[in-house]
């Protein structure tokens, strides 16, 4: 597929905003659908519809063996050893409250320690806070330098012998940073140390290997990798999801039930409890086989491209400060504007049809280590285009007239 | 929708320029405003005196233009008001805001009916309402002397 | 809306199933979807979608409204008191085990006890079991009689001053039996234990009334209810969502998060952490739309006579044994026919086109109390009629053919 | 599909009256076999003698007629072959269920090879192909002497 082309496949670019056509650059938010995701989605609820996995008639046949399909490409679109390592979930926040819960039901005590990082997502912050409140666990935060970048030298110091695992980020979803966790999993690795990874931002965005990575947990929300609202993936070493005790409980991942006794089902079925967002899971399948038609290689190559165009551009503004530099940066460029709030420079650049973000992109820590009470957030996808980046920065200017600025 | 509805010069003045910035001396109330969504947080300081007027009042914090501005303006406009009067104002901004009713109170000036409806242009911006009331649901907080803080995704 | 054009509402009814008309008697199992739901859910991915709640652009301002207005909606399908009341979770499942892990933090100590029945679904005991399993919990069961209905009287007498919560299913999904919930609340008010419902099953099939039920918490699945998949919903009352720590954490769920200290959000985001299932929640009000354009009061009717249909039919097959024979049943048929396992009757009806479930249903407690492995189940949604019950019942003869039974 | 290709005579005679049904004497071995699925479960009990042969072999259980009767045709046709042989059989018979193969083994005769394939009709009907493999997956469970029960999820 023609990388120039690919905004066709995505219906809402035929959509007007305020009149103007839709420059989608939040992306980092949630990605945009291609046409393939809705007609497998509207095809399965029109023509194939079914519960999976608990009835036996030709319909649940049919809809368990397409819900398993896609269990096979998320093994393959990541690496993993087996489709028992994939756990399909409701979002990244889900996958990372599991593991947080189950391996702290397990492994966390008083006193012992969990280090996390100062780019972190609540969402990989709060479920850990939990144990904090619940086990007496300890909180760390390796720190980032002003570039954005984790000082890796001060993560290696934080460790000590209670430190019981380690979450972090594979990209920022403020500074774009892509983070090397292939060296934090080394170090984790000499220490016995087990390593979650929060792929959201990363996975629609760089080739992920779990297997070359080998971390042991893996956190993936589909509606950011151009699949539909409803659906996350734990990806996740089968020796744990083995160890581990079960998370949600119910229908579909228990094996006997007793009055005194229950036993729960083999994976990954022990971990997918009641019915499931079965027709999006369907659906997804589809996300993956339109990024490997284009490619991820691809994708990346587009992506940086236009990420460096966009910096050039931005930074020729006056006034504009991007934040962070990071050694290695990815398509999510947050910035602020001197004497101009992220909201209102939202606001009118919306109105030219732009969609960016703005506020804490749910990173209060990283936002007070910067200093910032807000920053405003263009994401790139792979639909966008360097016209979409001209009209930002048009848009931009605009902010600076509004504000009547010099 | 016009831009220069929702940014009017009186906000972007205000914004740039807020008015009763600070803490003011020997304040007897206080209370937190805070805007989950983007982050702002004001905190509003008011002294009221023994026949329950505001002598004072002023505010810290940051946030968006709309919403320093509406700070800036509700401190201009309330202060010297009677404790009732000042309950009026606010319910008359809020009906403002999220219904385009005109300001009924007859306890302002003309100039000051003018700075308060400068910014009835966020009811074109649903998610800038927030921004425009935090200030006032504050306000009342502070008022009613509650503790914990005014958070607008509980006040709308 | 006439009842008996129903079924062109649904996409899925122009299929064949091996070469026959779809003769669908799965809806216990999950519902089929109308065409207005499906054309919500393509529309919004198509030309609407935004991530809800957090971007300020126009798509994003949309689509959080959409996704409010549901929550609207739901409130008044079940006449709640208050939108903060309607918690958005991803299945029944889920909601339960909300309820039961906030509340057990809080609330279940040692030897304190819950009280089930064994109608009810492993949704609602395995998250029960788990307070077992980590507080030492004691879970007890309130028997029913031969008919499949609950002994109230027995049920009473279980109730001692340890119990702590009552949970409870609304519509059994294996012998039909309405559960006379206010009854029970009666009770349990007396005693001041709070209430859980599981309202999996009725709320398709029953009018929902939390405030006249004046239970504390009712789970529902709203693919259960012509709606999409990875949508559940959970409805509390307000002071104990007030009083309840949160349950997932992460993104949407807070308010101020420093290194040392995290806040959480009012109600409802307090209990809807990370990306929810926007497009799913969005559609799902079209549901309800559709529900209401018929009116319940005409779906209970219908269904009701089909009900009493099927059960004569059924009666007059030769050797077809009918599981229960509750005072006020529901469309949901569960059977056994000697001679045959309820697996080969569900493949041998399959072959006519005929979709039934077969197994337990997720309800072993209940399978072991009537001493059978697995039933057969039949069950009816708003859109079946009199020719698909005639058509499950040759179906039904015919397995005695093929399995050359006399 | 043709329903009489799953359900052969020779099937429903076996699901009505399974053979060596009960707990054989003085067992060495035994397994338990579950489809959470369907709920059906079986247990296998097995003597293996001093030359390593299957001297005895029985199960007890409930299920469909297609997990019964394929439950009683293994047991019929395994006993008295070597524990070699009977591993043979095992994979033989898997691999006719999922891939249609031809039965292999030179050890089995023209009957048993008959009551053998009858059950290759569940090939058609993917979700009793759990059915028929229980048994085989339980005996091998037996043979290797595990403390795990067999779950089907698991096996497949
Ligand atoms: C009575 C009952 N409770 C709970 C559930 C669980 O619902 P879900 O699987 O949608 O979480 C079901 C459906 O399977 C049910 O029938
Ligand atoms: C880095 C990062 N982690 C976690 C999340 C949470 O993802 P979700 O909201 O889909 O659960 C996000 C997205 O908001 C994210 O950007």
């Amino acid at each position: 597929m023609d990388i120039n082309t690919i905004k066709s496949e995505f219906p809402i670019f035929s959509k007007k905003i305020n009149g103007k056509s839709l420059v989608y650059l939040d992306s980092s938010n949630s990605s945009q659908k291609p046409i393939s995701v809705l007609n497998s989605l509207d095809n399965f609820y029109k023509n194939e519809f079914s519960n999976i996995g608990r009835s036996i008639h030709s319909l649940a046949v049919n809809a368990t063996n397409k819900f398993e399909e896609t269990r096979i490409s998320v093994k393959k679109f990541i690496n993993a050893n087996s489709k028992e390592e994939i756990i399909f979930t409701k979002n990244a926040t889900e996958s990372i409250n599991l593991v947080a819960t189950t391996f702290g039901q397990q492994n966390i005590n008083k006193g012992d320690e969990i280090l996390i990082t100062e780019l972190e997502h609540h969402s990989n912050y709060v479920p850990w806070h939990y144990l904090r409140e619940t086990k007496g666990a300890v909180i760390k935060f390796a720190p980032i330098n002003d570039d954005g970048d984790i000082i890796i030298e001060k993560l290696k110091e934080l460790i000590t012998s209670k430190t019981k695992i380690i979450a972090v980020t594979h990209l920022s979803n403020v500074t774009g940073t892509i983070v090397p966790i292939k060296e934090i999993v080394e170090i984790a690795r000499k220490k016995n140390i087990p390593v979650l990874v929060d792929g959201c931002q990363s996975a629609p965005h760089i080739k992920i290997d779990v297997k070359d990575l080998d971390c042991d947990f893996y956190a993936i929300s589909c509606h950011k990798v151009y699949g539909p609202t409803g659906v996350g993936i734990l990806y996740a070493k089968k020796k744990w999801l083995e160890k581990l005790p079960p998370y949600i409980g119910g229908g579909g991942m228990i094996s006997e039930v007793k009055k005194n006794k229950i036993t729960y089902a083999p994976l990954p079925e022990k971990y997918e409890a009641g019915t499931m967002p079965t027709a999006e899971v369907v659906a997804f399948n589809e996300s993956i086989k339109f990024i490997e038609s284009i490619g991820m290689e691809n994708i990346i190559n587009h992506e940086k491209k236009l990420t460096n165009y966009a910096l050039e551009n931005l930074k020729n503004i006056n006034s504009v400060n991007i934040i962070g530099n990071p050694k290695n940066k990815a398509g999510v460029i947050s910035f602020v504007i001197k004497g101009i709030h992220p909201h209102d420079i939202s606001t009118i650049v919306d109105e030219e049809g732009v969609a960016i973000r703005a506020g804490h992109h749910c990173c209060q820590i990283l936002h007070d280590r910067l200093n910032l009470p807000a920053t405003a957030r263009a994401s790139i996808g792979m639909y966008n285009t360097k016209e979409d980046i001209d009209v930002l920065c048009e848009a931009i200017k605009n902010c600076r007239k509004v504000f009547e600025l010099k | 929708m016009d831009l220069k509805q929702l940014y009017q010069d009186i906000i972007l003045e205000h914004g740039k320029s807020p008015r009763n910035f600070g803490k003011c001396d020997k304040y007897t109330h206080k209370a937190r405003g805070h805007n989950p969504l983007c982050g702002d947080k004001i905190e509003v300081y008011l002294k009221l005196d023994k026949e329950k007027k505001v002598e004072d009042l002023s505010f810290e914090g940051n946030g968006c233009a709309i919403s320093i501005a509406s700070t800036s303006i509700m401190t201009e406009t309330v202060k010297g008001k009677s404790l009732k009067i000042t309950k009026e104002i606010i319910i008359d901004f809020l009906n403002m805001v999220k219904n385009l009713q005109e300001i009924k109170s007859k306890e302002l000036d003309e100039d000051q009916k003018i700075k308060i409806m400068s910014l009835s242009g966020v009811k074109q911006y649903p998610m800038r309402v927030k921004c425009a009331t935090l200030a006032w649901h504050t306000l009342t907080s502070a008022l009613d002397g509650k503790k914990d803080e005014v958070n607008t995704e509980a006040a709308e």
